[in-house]
């Protein structure tokens, strides 16, 4: 079975370490913040100035001065920072982020990745996405592995326009967990009942398979 | 004498001088900490073929939405133009110029716009379509694009508090892009929700220095929200 | 759980790892906010064949001056040296190597070291014996020489109040150098005169993010002043 | 008679105009902060980071956090703001100080300047003074006009290391009172009792004396 959204967002939050900075994108990323494990806290930062960003507010509590990335509501937490924009991504840029988690159209062996543009479909911008790529050492995709139509998105060579080059290392889809070193999508971890076949059939790039792919599991 | 005190009485005269083809850099993101009337006077004042630097184009009838409306822009420099129909209906019809660039880049460039540094290199947008026709150079092994900087005709921010020398400080994530904006604007305009007297904002605690400012109002806001995101309290 | 708990509780394990022939980043100017007791701590454990960059060397007997005395610094990148009898004596007989930078083109170096820009155009020393060897580029007519950034093993730092979290506020201009050293270590280690609880601080005040900070110690500083000027009052 | 340093601060400080913000170098410049006119105000930028410098502090007054530029102790006036190295130096490269006034060993016609390094002497750093000097778009150099020796000042070609090429527009020295341009310098004031002649053969450079020369005048 493919994992559902929640399940990926789980999967991703183990990913977490105490003490972690991390930048979450819209999307399935901004679930993992609903599952970060007992005795771990991070700190998430918001591109447009925040760290340390809190949760949704209460009615009483709606700012118009306060939001995140992603333009909604927030709030900031106890010891959170709130600074300007060139200030986030001298952060961002600088590689002080410890996690970022965004979501992707493709990824390739070799570690470059389209998220942000479609030509011939209209162009809404790379937002912050090509700062945070290019920043990160530590960045995971969150995307389903293949296309309702049955095509990998893990190819040897991105066909989509790029948000940056040579910079995923790992990427987690409905199917799989996956590591991108020396060229190639080394098979990490499989989900629950997913066999390794199946993933061999949708992963159009180069992949390493070790002799035990353990399958992943969740509580219920 | 005039001295120090940056205060204009109306937006009139906050934007005055401001012409057709012009380039203006503006603060906020989303709707949040945009100089409203600022960009509403431009709207009044109906000036055209305007290069707009700004993160966004706020939405269809508020922020630089507004300045759609009658075709005030020819060109924007922006890291993201969704949430606007208008927005995308010019861009089709190519009524409207867009040059996509990354959100810390576009940050960086106002900031070094006003630091006097014409241009540096990021690693960011290399590989990418932004990086196509760019100078390359490797830096410890990594490969960056040249950007340059920018500076413009004028700066439209949007403050908190302010003293009338201009020193302001800005409010929680209001502050986004316009301490960057309020530096590089050859012409710096910032409406605040209230002017206070030189001394009471506390001199190490200025998010940006009065030398900046050259025009200073005091208005009132709307500061629409864009997604109001709630929990059970 | 430890999170972002960035205290350490002696002086001893604020410097840990420091090594000989590293880079340390050094804030303060002149006497002025420098991390007097992180200087101490370099001092006592002998690390030798320093790589510095600071605006300063500190004076005979205070601040980086001290680690003069048994010879700890190779090599130092400030823009100004005077006012230390010893740092000219080792420099006349070639035992430090001083790399003259102007004082905006060094706070820029360690503020795009920290800020991922690895290298930046400025106008400032083309012309000059700082220019020679750089690349020269034009830019809107004004000649601009190509300078690299900085990154550190580690940075020193000397903040007024942080909290836990390491997020820092400075005291009036013993800000100086601090932000951007901070930002520009590997490690970066702050020492301040007080630790608050986190929320103590203001989110939109906060000088340095807690991000930048490795290690964070509460300490007594004599805070010597170099040149005291009064007047009649 | 040639100028007072006193009468050349003064003389400079005819240069300020209402609202100015203004860097004083030290020496001769920072006597300039003794006579600003009546009726005008100008702010002092002091490129450690203070914007709005004050007075001395009186003894009670004294902190060894407010230092100027010159590590003197120092005052912020009402209004002021503090800040980074690094804001001041974006302030200084930036173009946004008005008027930056600083002492040389030397300019030449073509608007260079010579101030930090005599080869063979102690060299103790140019501080911020090629910031300065590349930044602001309006300078004022105070010298005195040639050395003791009598050898001239202000040259066709400065002959030590530079500061800053191409960018002072003014000079004012003991004897004068020149603008910079077009490669010479040209005479706009005397001092009290010096004649042309005086002037003339103590200039190195390109030289360009109007018909009348009017003299500087002082109070007493």
């Amino acid at each position: 079975m493919a994992l559902t959204r929640e399940q990926m967002a789980m999967r991703v939050a183990r990913e977490l370490e105490d003490g972690f900075y991390v930048n979450l994108g819209i999307g399935i990323p901004t679930l993992v913040a609903n599952y970060i494990p007992d005795g771990i806290d991070v700190m998430l930062q918001s591109e447009n100035g925040l760290l340390g960003m809190g949760r949704y507010p209460t009615e009483a509590e709606v700012d118009p001065d306060m939001i995140n990335a992603g333009k909604e509501t927030v709030t900031a937490r106890p010891g959170a920072a709130i600074f300007s924009s060139g200030e986030s991504f001298a952060m961002i840029r600088g590689g002080h982020v410890d996690l970022t988690v965004l979501g992707a159209f493709e990824v390739d062996q070799n570690g470059n990745i389209a998220s942000w543009m479609i030509p011939g479909k209209l162009i809404k911008g790379m937002g912050g996405a090509m700062d945070l790529v290019a920043g990160a050492e530590n960045i995971i995709c969150t995307m389903t592995h293949a296309s309702k139509h049955g095509e990998s998105k893990l190819l040897e060579s991105c066909n989509l326009p790029l948000t940056g080059a040579g910079c995923i290392n790992r990427v987690l889809t409905d199917l799989a967990y996956l590591e991108i070193k020396d060229g190639a999508f080394h098979l990490k971890e499989r989900a629950p009942g997913v066999s390794v076949e199946e993933i061999k059939s949708l992963t159009a790039g180069k992949l390493v398979v070790p002799d035990h792919v353990p399958e992943m599991t969740f509580e219920a | 004498m005039a001295g120090f005190d940056k205060r204009v009485y109306s937006y009139e005269e906050a934007m005055d001088g401001i012409e057709s083809g012009m380039t203006v850099i503006a603060g906020g993101f989303g709707l949040c900490g945009i100089p409203e009337n600022l960009i509403a006077e431009i709207k009044r004042r109906g000036v055209k073929d305007l290069t707009i630097w700004s993160n966004n184009c706020g939405v269809d009838g508020f922020g630089l939405g507004l300045l759609l409306e009658d075709k005030q822009i020819s060109r924007i420099h922006a890291s993201y133009v969704g949430e606007n129909a208008l927005f995308e209906k010019q861009m089709l019809n190519d009524e409207i110029e867009v040059i996509l660039t990354p959100q810390g880049t576009l940050a960086e460039k106002m900031r070094a716009g006003g630091a006097g540094i014409p241009a540096f290199y990021t690693a960011t947008g290399y590989g990418t379509p932004i990086g196509e026709g760019k100078e390359v150079r490797e830096f410890n092994g990594r490969h960056c694009i040249l950007e340059e900087s920018v500076v413009g005709d004028f700066a439209i921010v949007k403050g908190w508090k302010a003293d009338r020398y201009g020193n302001v400080v800005y409010r929680d994530t209001a502050q986004n892009f316009n301490p960057m904006a309020a530096t590089a604007g050859k012409i710096t305009v910032v409406e605040v929700e209230e002017i206070v007297e030189p001394g009471e904002l506390k001199p190490d605690q200025i998010h940006t220095p009065g030398i900046y400012v050259d025009r200073l109002i005091q208005g009132t806001f709307e500061k629409r929200i864009e997604k109001r995101t709630v929990r059970e309290g």
